[in-house]
């Protein structure tokens, strides 16, 4: 069956979900239950999604069935759509956890429904192919982050809420000037459009310092050099559910935004556009490190992990080579869910020991070994180590650096991972081996075992993402094509 | 018109942003007020201030206003209003938790490093 | 917020119908003039501010018994409605239809889903900006 | 059958170990365990007639095919050797173990788990054909070696040792895996096979001195060389069964492994001979040097084992020559690293089985505290006098044989005339000689201090007396082996060693009975290597007989400059070093944060701006000056400047809503009557709301921002302010296409039925964006709702999950 909104589900299902939620907001349970009821649906959406693109090719819808750059287009090519879906598999397990994790007050104070919210905004930025839309959905992800970094009222987490918003409004601001600047321009808001206008007009210097402004907005939401200072404390503040979908899903929003503009519009001055970005993403990798190695907080050293991240698919994307672009597709959705679950994981270590101070731990191994070894898995994963879910992509990314004789950012890569290694592997040096530093305290050891399945699925999912590259490959293969020729994307789009 | 609008912008960007690097949090969300204001006003002003008339479809009236720009002012200032509402009682709640209203005691502490 | 000037509430009321007759007018006229749903929705707002000023929450919360939170819902149904009509035609999403009728009482009148919409958007600016007056007033 | 599955036998089997270990109580797990080994040396046995042909066997399983990544199993004389190696030497470590690891005290569910992992992994690392997955159970052998070193991870030394070795092998593990990355762009492959295949032309690739340099890391890491060896002393934390099986015969020769196979690639390259040769030159005699400095046994073996890793390197290295001479001394030196790898791995083996036994038994490694232990352990005193001698090079044991080649291979070095070999060449046979007397001195001290002199039984905390006979068994069969090879070389030389060598230079022979090599104890007085030996022993004795004179010049070495040091600063650097450099720019204050970006971003705008010729400003598209618009520019600067300097909070909200009610009427000026109307309602709706929030907030103070403050922020602000002004005129100024607008204003009336654009563009053309702007508004007010009523209290600092 052809559906010609297929594309919008994910988008519209957790939205409409959101809106019903807003009718329950005492019962807890009716909550849990549509939530999960909705983010099935829209996972379910999203893979029909995926097979759609796969046998049909990029699917596009103009809405109000006005003709292509005059309404709003929203476009899924393979890249946007596994993103979309990893999001929701995401989501779906961290609410899940929250159910014995996040307490009954904030559930009744629309917790799901700001999920919900904040997921239709990132599969919104993710499939949108409009550049005002993409800032509108930001603006919707980001309030529904508000709501959820300041729910409970913390001391901690109004006291970083305030420093979280401050930074996303003046994000905002530039943004839509930005994006005001390029309409100035080219005159038209549809990104096939502008990619199409940019070509005719060859890039001139303007577009590229106005490229340089998109890498600015957007890096201060993908937390790169020297723009991420802000992220490690706010992160930080919020509880771990919140944290987890902070780390995994918002700054990829960003990575995703600068990876679409940087493949479809400004193609025209790679030497100068993607060096920049070349540059920027090897400090952020190496000032990712440093904080990575700086604290004994497991939060925080998860937290940097996010942004030696970052700088590695934004690596990867500089090469604008196919091994890089690949490499980068694989090595963000890998990321995505390693760092959902990591984050699940050192949550549950938290709720153990009842610190996330490391040098006031030691010794759980004995005690919960299912919990050691599942967070080893994640660590090496995330560190790369074949045939886990790191592995493929950081190979590409290398591969493709080489290939643009790139070596010297190739060995950082590499090296990287011996930091990303050192800094995990801290943690279960410190957690899980060693003694009991002190009694841990009381636990409800049902409770335990519900956070540690969502743990433990998602896990498992990274695992099978890395094991079976195989069946993955002719996805990933089909994301970095369109992001290695803008034309596949602009004849989808602009069709008629 | 646009040179000066231009400078008109720079200068609410230049007051908007040294709002925002004070240290009183009241200060600082003036600041995020001003910079709503540029950020409109230059939509507006990237459309070109040329036309005639108000993009209202009237017999006998050809040269419009640009009305797309002014669609996307609309949707930004409902939206930086929507912002401000959470960021302003943020802010009034965050007041009535610390105590203070100088941003220079909010620092986030490193815990555990 | 607890008054009771009288003459003030007197002329609140009055100057509450003249605004709301006013942003209901405003939003009517929206697809055709300046108006529309926005701001048809936040004269509204302004009008029931108006009313906060001149009488207490409580009298208000009987005045106009609504849960705000919930009309926000609606109003988001029935704009999200609106644009997802368009689907069970599969014709794009958003896809608006409209047509002339002749109606008894208000004779020709062009009827466009596109007012369905905005009075989704009236909704929810009244919902959610009175939602946020009301939190904030009654936070003490 | 497919044998490359059999690589997974024992990590398949490992996932049963658990199993048995809690279920079957009476028995020791590692019976269960010592099948796997057993089974499959028997198996790949089988494999002999073939290689000794100079034959192979390829298994394959596809992993990745549309990379080209894949789990093969190939088997050469080279891969069989070392597959041979592993689950001969993995029998008797399992055997061993079983008497030495306690039933009732030990996790043997973790530590036979582990073991079988890495015997998967090594049996990877040598049969894989493909580079990606070869590096795949390199890495595995650094995971599981990790996970045993750190065994009992109550021990703060293990864990210190654990992560030690895995840091330095997972950094040798990149490095080469970036040189595979590199190969297989050179090569488009990531087959072995197939790139040795392309050998010559890959010589000519610029970057094949790369790859040759980042897969010398990979080897020299895991084979613990110069100067990355120090990972090795302080793996013996791991119990010692692992430190007989891991660290001395088999995952530290995977380096030696790698060095072999890829010979044919790299080998005729300068910079490979004068690595391979002079690091492992140099490690050889930094290991035997230090060896002597320990007191404690493992540790002793620990140098030993990194000396002698360094001999088989350094030999490999001479070996690779053969490719530029044909005078068969050269390809000598491959055969004799063949040859003491296996010799090596018998001897080795047993020492540390004894070390573990003397520990067993008498509760002490340290060699002071030892001596005088023959007359209560003679079979042990035997074993281990076996293994010394012929690690000290002395007849009758294989030790002897393959020592004796090393050091003719080293002096033919000097007839080696390329790449500068006859200048320095005359140096490695006077290192290789050094080395070997102190090799001497250091075997005599380990087994003469521990064994013979004076009985200092009171000092020890156990009674000493024999092992048990099944701890004992595992090394009097590699004793046995020491001896045997002794007096059958040849019989190893055609079955093992030729194959092995012809692998390593496949284009040398023709087949593994071409190489013309035949291992005689007595080469007549003429030999070189003889008059070596004898000078060894000669100066080895007195060196021995001298330790305590000379032992404390050790001690003349600073700790500040040894390599631990290097390692330990730079593992604080990580921690102290790291913290204090994130804390120079971590200031925890929003303002620096917020400065850096603004900073940069202005500055790297207005720069590009220049830089790229983007500045233009064009006058003529811009509209007319009007009197209003002016006038009305004249009132927003005022009372933007209200809204800076006020001194009162009213006054400068007030002033906010002033210059809010100026835009408007900007709006209004420049036919935007939506927006004023919007503008102004929305104006007024957040003064108000301004005034609610901030009534109880204090007056306005500038809390002591001080002077420079003010004036930082000042430049930075106007920066900014600078920049945007730019941009904006220089976007304006190159208006290069016309805005799509102008559909709009076409279809309006007749597609969308409507007269007001700006509303019709918002409901219907982009009523998307509307949607989700309501959307905004909507979870806008829910968030200001759940920040009033809910307020969670928890006290500080307890964190998570309340």
């Amino acid at each position: 069956m052809n559906m010609i909104n297929l594309l919008l589900f994910p988008i519209i299902i957790p939205f409409f979900f959101a809106m019903i939620l807003l009718f329950f907001k005492e019962q807890v349970v009716v909550q849990r239950v549509l939530t999960l009821i909705g983010l099935a649906l829209s996972l379910v959406a999203s893979f029909w999604l995926i097979a759609t693109v796969k046998t049909e090719g990029i699917q596009s819808v103009t809405l109000g069935s006005w003709p292509a750059p005059f309404g709003i287009t929203m476009v899924s090519d393979m890249f946007s759509a596994m993103l979309v879906t990893t999001t929701i598999i995401i989501t779906f397990f961290v609410v899940v956890y929250s159910f014995s994790s996040i307490g009954v007050e904030r559930e009744r104070f629309f917790y799901y429904p700001a999920i919900l919210f904040m997921i239709t905004g990132i599969n919104g930025a993710f499939t949108t192919g409009d550049i005002f839309n993409m800032f509108v959905f930001f603006e919707v992800l980001l309030i529904a982050s508000y709501l959820l970094i300041v729910l409970g009222g913390e001391k901690r987490q109004l006291r970083e809420s305030i420093k979280y918003i401050l930074v996303n409004v003046i994000s905002s601001a530039i943004f839509v000037i930005t994006v005001a600047y390029l309409y100035s321009i080219v005159g038209t808001l549809n990104m096939a459009d502008i990619s199409v206008k940019i070509a005719e007009i060859n890039q001139p210097g303007i577009v590229s310092v106005i490229a340089i402004l998109f890498l600015i907005v957007f890096g201060i939401k993908g937390a790169i050099f020297p723009l991420y200072f802000w992220l490690p404390n706010s992160y930080a503040a919020p509880p771990i559910p919140v944290l987890a979908l902070f780390g995994a899903l918002l700054t990829k929003v960003g990575v995703y935004a600068i990876t679409r503009t940087y493949t479809l519009f400004f193609v025209h001055d790679i030497g100068f556009t993607h060096q920049f970005l070349m540059i920027l993403s090897l400090l952020t990798i190496i000032a990712g490190c440093i904080g990575a190695l700086a604290y004994f907080d497991v939060k925080q050293i998860i937290i940097y992990n996010i942004i030696i991240a970052v700088g590695v698919i934004l690596f990867g994307v500089a090469q604008m080579n196919t091994s890089g672009l690949e490499g980068a597709v694989y090595y963000l959705i890998h990321d995505m869910l390693i760092k959902g679950a990591l984050f699940v994981l050192i949550g549950i270590i938290i709720y153990v020991t009842g610190t996330s101070n490391l040098r006031q731990m030691g010794g759980l191994i004995k005690t919960h070994g299912t919990l050691g070894w599942t967070y080893l898995i994640a660590a090496f994963g995330l560190a790369g180590i074949p045939p886990l879910s790191g592995f493929i992509g950081k190979v590409l990314i290398t591969k493709g650096a080489f290939e643009a004789d790139h070596v010297i950012g190739s060995i950082i890569i590499l090296a990287s991972s011996l930091v990303v290694l050192l800094s995990v592997i801290r943690i279960f040096i410190y957690a899980f081996w060693g003694t009991q530093k002190n009694d841990l305290p009381v636990r409800d050891s049902r409770t335990y075992r519900q956070l540690m399945f969502p743990a433990v699925m998602l896990v498992l999912i990274s695992v099978a993402y890395g094991v079976g590259t195989e069946w993955l490959m002719p996805y990933m293969t089909d994301a970095a094509n369109v992001l290695a020729d803008p034309s596949i994307y602009i004849n989808a789009v602009l069709k008629e | 018109m646009e040179l000066i609008l231009s400078i008109l912008i720079g200068i609410l960007f230049t007051a908007a942003v040294y709002l925002i690097l004070s240290r009183s949090l009241l200060k600082v969300i003036l600041g995020t007020g001003l910079l709503s204001h540029g950020a409109h006003l230059l939509i507006l002003t990237m459309g070109g201030l040329g036309g005639t008339a108000p993009p209202v479809l009237i017999d006998g009236v050809t040269d419009f206003a640009d009305p797309l720009p002014q669609a996307l002012i609309l949707t930004a200032i409902v939206i930086s209003f929507g912002v401000t509402a959470v960021m302003l009682v943020m802010a009034y709640r965050m007041y009535a938790v610390h105590q203070t209203d100088n941003m220079n005691e909010l620092r986030g502490n490193d815990e555990h490093d | 917020m607890k008054t009771n000037d009288v003459i003030l509430q007197t002329t609140a009321k009055v100057v509450f119908f003249i605004i709301f007759l006013f942003s209901i007018h405003i939003f009517f006229a929206g697809h055709y003039a300046p108006g529309g749903g926005f701001v048809g929705g936040l004269l509204t707002t302004g009008a029931i501010v108006l009313l906060l000023l001149a009488f207490d929450l409580r009298t208000i919360q009987q005045i106009l018994p609504f849960n705000f939170t919930v009309m926000t819902a609606i109003g988001l149904l029935l704009a999200l409605g609106t644009a997802a009509g368009s689907i069970f035609f599969n014709v794009p999403f958003f896809t608006h239809a409209f047509s002339d009728f002749d109606l008894p009482l208000f004779g020709h009148t062009s009827l466009h889903t596109a007012m369905l919409f905005d009075s989704g958007v009236y909704l929810v600016v009244v919902g959610s900006a009175i939602t946020i007056i009301q939190s904030i007033g009654g936070d003490d | 059958m497919e044998f490359v599955l059999l690589i997974f036998l024992p990590v398949i089997f490992a996932v049963l170990v658990p199993f048995v270990y809690k279920k079957i109580k009476g028995i020791h797990t590692g019976w269960f365990v010592l099948v796997v080994p057993l089974v499959l040396f028997g198996y790949y046995a089988s494999f002999l007639p073939l290689v000794m042909d100079g034959g192979h066997a390829i298994s394959e399983m596809k992993w990745i095919p549309s990379l080209g990544i894949a789990f093969t199993s190939y088997i050469d004389g080279l891969s069989l050797l070392f597959t041979l190696l592993i689950t001969g030497i993995g029998s008797l470590v399992v055997l061993y173990s079983v008497f030495y690891m306690d039933r009732e005290k030990e996790d043997l569910g973790s530590f036979y788990v582990y073991l079988l992992m890495f015997m998967t992994a090594m049996l990877g690392v040598v049969q894989s054909d493909n580079t990606m997955t070869l590096y795949l159970f390199w890495e595995l052998t650094s995971i599981s070696s990790f996970l045993l070193i750190g065994f009992w991870y109550t021990k703060d030394k293990s864990r210190f040792g654990a992560l030690k070795s895995m840091m330095i092998t997972v950094f040798g593990g990149l490095m080469m895996l970036g040189a595979f990355i590199l190969l297989s762009i050179m090569g488009e492959t990531f087959s072995v096979r197939e790139l040795i295949a392309e050998a010559p032309e890959l010589v000519s690739h610029p970057y094949f001195t790369l790859a040759l340099v980042l897969l010398l890391l990979g080897a020299f890491t895991k084979s613990a060389q110069f100067p990355f060896y120090i990972w090795l002393p302080d793996a013996m934390e791991a119990p010692t069964p692992v430190s007989a099986y891991l660290h001395s015969a088999t995952m530290v020769k995977a380096g030696i492994y790698l060095v072999a196979r890829f010979t044919p690639i790299f080998g005729s390259a300068s910079t490979w001979i004068w690595l391979v040769t002079g690091i492992g030159l140099l490690t050889l005699f930094w290991g035997s040097f230090f060896a002597v400095k320990q007191t404690d046994l493992k540790a002793i073996l620990a140098f030993s084992t990194v000396s002698q890793l360094g001999l088989i390197m350094s030999l490999l290295g001479a070996g690779a020559i053969s490719y530029h001479a044909t005078a068969a001394v050269f390809g000598f030196a491959t055969y004799a690293a063949i040859f003491h790898l296996i010799n090596h791995a018998a001897f080795k083996g047993g020492l540390f089985m004894i070390a573990g036994i003397i520990d067993h038994e008498t509760g002490t490694r340290d060699i002071r505290k030892l001596g005088g232990l023959m007359s209560v352990m003679p079979i042990s005193f035997t074993v281990a006098a076996i293994g010394s001698l012929s690690m000290a090079g002395l007849p009758p044991f294989s030790g002897f044989l393959s020592k004796e080649m090393f050091l003719e291979s080293m002096v033919a070095l000097r007839h080696f005339e390329l790449f500068n070999f006859d200048t320095w060449g005359i140096l490695f046979p006077i290192v290789a000689w050094i080395a070997s007397v102190f090799t001497f001195t250091y075997s005599m001290y380990f087994v003469l201090k521990t064994f013979m002199g004076q009985k200092k039984f009171d000092q020890l905390p156990t009674q000493p007396h024999e092992a048990p006979i099944g701890m004992l068994i595992s090394p009097m069969i590699l004793a046995t082996i020491v001896i045997l090879v002794f007096f059958i070389p040849n019989v190893i030389g055609k079955w093992m060693i030729k194959p092995a060598v012809m692998a390593i230079q496949p284009t040398l022979y023709a087949n593994p009975s071409a190489i013309d090599i035949h291992v005689k104890a007595w080469h007549g007085f003429g030999a070189a290597g003889l008059w070596l030996t004898i000078g060894v022993v000669a100066f080895g004795t007195l060196l021995y007989l001298t330790i305590p004179k000379w032992q404390p010049l050790y001690r003349m070495q600073p700790d500040s400059l040894s390599l631990n040091n290097g390692y330990d600063a730079m593992m604080r650097g990580s921690e102290k070093g790291m913290n204090r450099v994130s804390r120079l720019y971590m200031t925890g204050k929003i303002r620096t944060y917020l400065l850096y970006m603004f900073a940069f971003m202005s500055v790297t705008i207005i720069a590009l701006l220049f830089l790229k010729d983007a500045f233009v400003l064009d006058m003529n598209s811009f509209a007319a000056i009007t009197l209003y618009g002016s006038l009305n520019a004249i009132v927003l600067i005022l009372s933007v400047g209200f809204v800076v300097f006020a001194k009162s909070r009213l006054a400068a909200i007030i002033a906010l809503g002033g210059v809010g009610y100026s835009v408007a009427l900007f709006f209004v000026i420049f036919k935007a009557p939506d927006l004023a109307l919007t503008q102004l309602v929305i104006e007024t709706v957040s003064v108000a709301l301004f005034l609610l929030a901030f009534k109880h907030l204090p007056a306005l103070s500038t809390h002591g921002e001080t002077k420079r403050n003010k004036m930082v922020n000042l430049i930075v602000s106007l920066s900014v302010g600078v920049m945007v002004t730019l941009v904006a005129l220089s976007s304006h100024s190159q208006k290069m296409i016309p805005s799509i607008s102008q559909y709009y204003k076409d279809t309006v009336k007749t597609e969308a039925a409507g007269g007001n654009i700006v509303n019709v563009i918002l409901v219907d053309y982009r009523g998307f964006d509307t949607l989700f702007e309501i959307a905004v508004l909507a979870i806008a007010g829910i968030a200001v709702l759940g920040m009033i009523r809910l307020r969670v209290s928890r006290k500080e600092p307890t964190d998570e999950n309340e």
